[in-house]
């Protein structure tokens, strides 16, 4: 599980975020929503360990955490097999084919990851977060750019993921498809920043 | 309880400076002028190196403040990493020129002194090439500073930077050591070898000392302020951005 | 570990990895100086041993930049840099995957390049072993200015300009065994400094590289 | 006033000239970008204040 407690974080110096706490239980899912630039992403890295936060502590271990963003670190030269025995074999999980079966990749396998459609290159990315085997999908817009066909796949994988007692902590601006999953409008923690000279130690750039 | 790190403070820094720099100043232009004056118009002629001894009033001074200017980079660069004061960062930030000039004079000024003395401009002797690759150091410092956006970014990366060069650096003058044993005379304080210098060369050579370093010290003051004030100014637009 | 490895091994092998592309630049280096120097067996002789390395640095130097460019513009570092692997592995792990795409070749078509060169006979052993000895430095401190300008536009010249003044004690020390090699002279000393300082880079450089490239990533 | 350089009067000459050239455009380049970084500045805080 995960819980996030009065977490603070920046972005290019500047405090963007304060005091966001939520907590997830196996087999929940959250939804950060807000407008662009309001701290999605910069709460996402933040949560995945990727950068450091102002204040406040995030209580999962990272251990459980698979981290992605809309690229997908998918390596066009190599087949779509090569690509998650990759993964797999980085993040020390055996057998890619639960994976393959399940997101209907399995014809594909040996194919270039460059030939794949658009939406086969989604399906890749989504069987990537499942070889990966963490509970805790830490998702940045996930469907961003994706077909109708492609969202409903999406929140099927999510769904299935989730009634395995897995977590999923996503950020969107568009509508995922998940109805049953939590949401969190970041905007009521934009961060209250300092008075001009208000005479704080570095918060005298600010 | 008034400790040394409230100077990291930029507020405090920003007012402590507002009335020591005109002083920094003022005392840089008085001593160097002195000392220079004093070297140029008031010192005897060496017997065998003629009138060009008198360069030594530059080139010793500013040879000196490109590795001091270095070292105080580096001290800087440390206490950024350890620390987290942004004043360490940007005074690092603003002295990189300054070492860079100092470095350039002391090249500039050996090229000079030794184009009649060694009857070549330039030499590749251990230390010409040692402050050849120093000026290399300062100018990949600097073009780092100046590409990245991000501030506290820029800080990180170029005080990591700034330490591993400095281990380059080292190792790069014993290499250069190594690879050819030089023309160049062995301690700065003496003009010949064997001898000790005169007093009446040594006396404006220490006062050019006290004013180069005064001069880097004016101009160091003079360059932070100005970076934290830039560094103040990014930070109110992108606030402003935000809102 | 091995699966980064064998991965970015398999990248730079396959179509568009630029495997080759330093190899050709060793290659048209070593004939463009004897075109701009003469012909003359002696001249080329005495300045063979720089020429190769001045080269084999440059050819280094060239395919710098694709250690972690692409990684980083695909997301992949990002999700290596969450991944339970310790950054400090993958960046030894990519210096090393460098090296036996770049330095390894460098130093094994090194002998027919000091043939087009007069090296000296005395000298190819020295050649090899320096360049066996240095080029793995070379990498490594690559990689090192690799992950300190990963996120830059316009980076690659900056890190030409940041990584070659790294590189000039490994430069100093491996040419010096292999012009005294040449001159039949003992090259114990700077072989054992060029031995030293890739050892120090080695065990030390990495940690740098991977402190660089999480304040890059954050 | 000016001491006699002897023959070389153009080395000794060129290195001061350089050298205070050199301090000298420094020292004017960091008082130019000082001088526009502060007004910038200034302009910034005030047009905050006016905005609330």
């Amino acid at each position: 599980m995960l819980s996030v407690q009065g977490l603070a974080c920046a972005r290019g110096g500047l405090p963007l975020l304060e005091g966001v706490s939520f907590a997830l239980q196996a087999g929940q899912a959250l939804v950060l929503r807000g407008p662009n630039g309001c701290g999605k992403t910069t709460l996402l890295r933040t949560v995945a360990g990727l950068q450091p936060a102002l204040a406040g502590e995030v209580s999962a271990s990272t251990d459980s955490i698979a981290y992605a963003a809309h690229a997908d670190g998918i390596k066009g030269t190599l087949s779509v097999r090569e690509n998650l025995e990759f993964w797999a074999a980085i993040y020390g999980t055996r057998g890619i084919g639960a994976a393959l079966e399940q997101m209907n990749l399995r014809a594909l396998a040996d194919r270039a990851a460059q030939n794949l459609s658009a939406g086969q290159k989604r399906r890749l990315g989504l069987a990537r977060l499942i070889v990966t085997g963490r509970p805790l999908w830490v998702l940045d817009e996930p469907t961003v750019s994706l077909d109708a066909a492609s969202v409903a796949l999406f929140g099927a994988v999510v769904r299935a993921h989730l009634a395995q007692g897995g977590m999923a902590l996503m950020a969107t601006h568009i509508d995922l498809g998940l109805p049953e999953a939590a949401i969190l409008d970041l905007t009521p923690y934009k961060a209250r920043l300092p008075e001009p000279g208000a005479g704080g130690f570095d918060e005298a750039f600010l | 309880m008034a400790s040394f790190w409230e100077y990291a403070n930029p507020l405090k820094f920003m007012r402590v400076t507002d009335w020591l720099l005109p002083i920094v100043a003022v005392a840089a232009v008085v001593v160097t002028a002195t000392g220079l004056i004093w070297g140029f118009f008031f010192t005897p002629d060496d017997f065998r190196q003629g009138a060009t001894v008198k360069i030594v009033f530059l080139h010793v001074p500013a040879a000196m403040m490109a590795i001091n200017v270095w070292v105080m980079m580096l001290v800087a660069s440390l206490i950024w990493l350890i620390r987290r004061h942004h004043v360490s960062a940007l005074a690092a930030k603003a002295a990189a020129p300054i070492g860079l000039t100092m470095t350039l004079i002391g090249l500039i000024t050996g090229a000079v002194w030794g184009q009649p003395m060694w009857g070549t401009w330039w030499a590749w002797d251990p230390r010409l090439t040692s402050f050849l690759i120093l000026f290399l150091f300062y100018l990949g410092y600097i073009a780092l500073w100046a590409a990245i956006d991000d501030p506290d970014t820029g800080a990180d990366l170029t005080a990591v930077l700034c330490l591993v060069g400095s281990v380059f650096a080292v190792l790069s003058r014993y290499a250069a050591l190594f690879w050819n044993q030089g023309l160049h005379q062995g301690a700065s304080l003496s003009v010949q070898p064997g001898t000790r210098m005169d007093w009446a060369y040594k006396a404006p050579l220490y006062t050019c000392m006290l004013g180069f370093g005064l001069v880097f010290l004016a101009l160091l003051l003079a360059g932070t302020r100005t970076e934290i004030r830039a560094r103040r100014m990014k930070a109110l637009v992108a606030r402003e951005r935000m809102a | 570990m091995i699966a980064l490895l064998i991965r970015d091994l398999r990248l730079a092998l396959r179509a568009g990895g630029g495997f080759g592309l330093g190899l050709a630049f060793f290659l048209i280096l070593a004939v463009l100086v004897p075109l701009g120097v003469g012909p003359e067996p002696a001249t080329l002789a005495l300045i063979a041993p720089g020429i190769l390395w001045v080269g084999a640095l440059l050819a280094c130097l060239l395919s710098l930049d694709r250690i972690f460019a692409l990684d980083f513009e695909d997301g992949s570092l990002d999700l290596l840099a969450t991944a339970p692997v310790p950054l400090e592995a993958v960046v030894t792990i990519k210096a090393l995957a460098h090296w036996l795409t770049t330095g390894l070749p460098l130093v094994l078509i090194s002998p027919v390049l000091g043939l087009l060169l007069f090296l000296p006979a005395d000298a190819y052993l020295w050649l090899i072993l320096s360049l066996l000895l240095g080029t793995p430095a070379l990498s490594v401190i690559g990689t090192f200015g690799a992950a300190l300008t990963v996120g830059l536009k316009r980076g690659g010249l900056l890190m030409s300009l940041l990584v070659l003044p790294l590189y000039i004690p490994t430069l100093v020390f491996g040419a010096e065994v292999v012009s005294r090699g040449a001159q039949g002279l003992a090259v114990n000393t700077p072989l054992a400094l060029l031995a030293g300082i890739t050892a120090g880079a080695v065990a030390l450089l990495p940690f740098a590289s991977a402190l660089v490239l999480r304040i890059n990533l954050r | 006033m000016i001491p006699d350089l002897g023959r070389y009067t153009l080395e000794v000459s060129l290195a001061y000239v350089v050298s205070l050239g050199l301090i000298g455009v420094l020292a004017f380049f960091y008082w130019l970008r000082g001088r526009s970084v502060k007004r910038q500045l200034a302009e910034i805080e005030t047009g905050r204040g006016k905005n609330g």
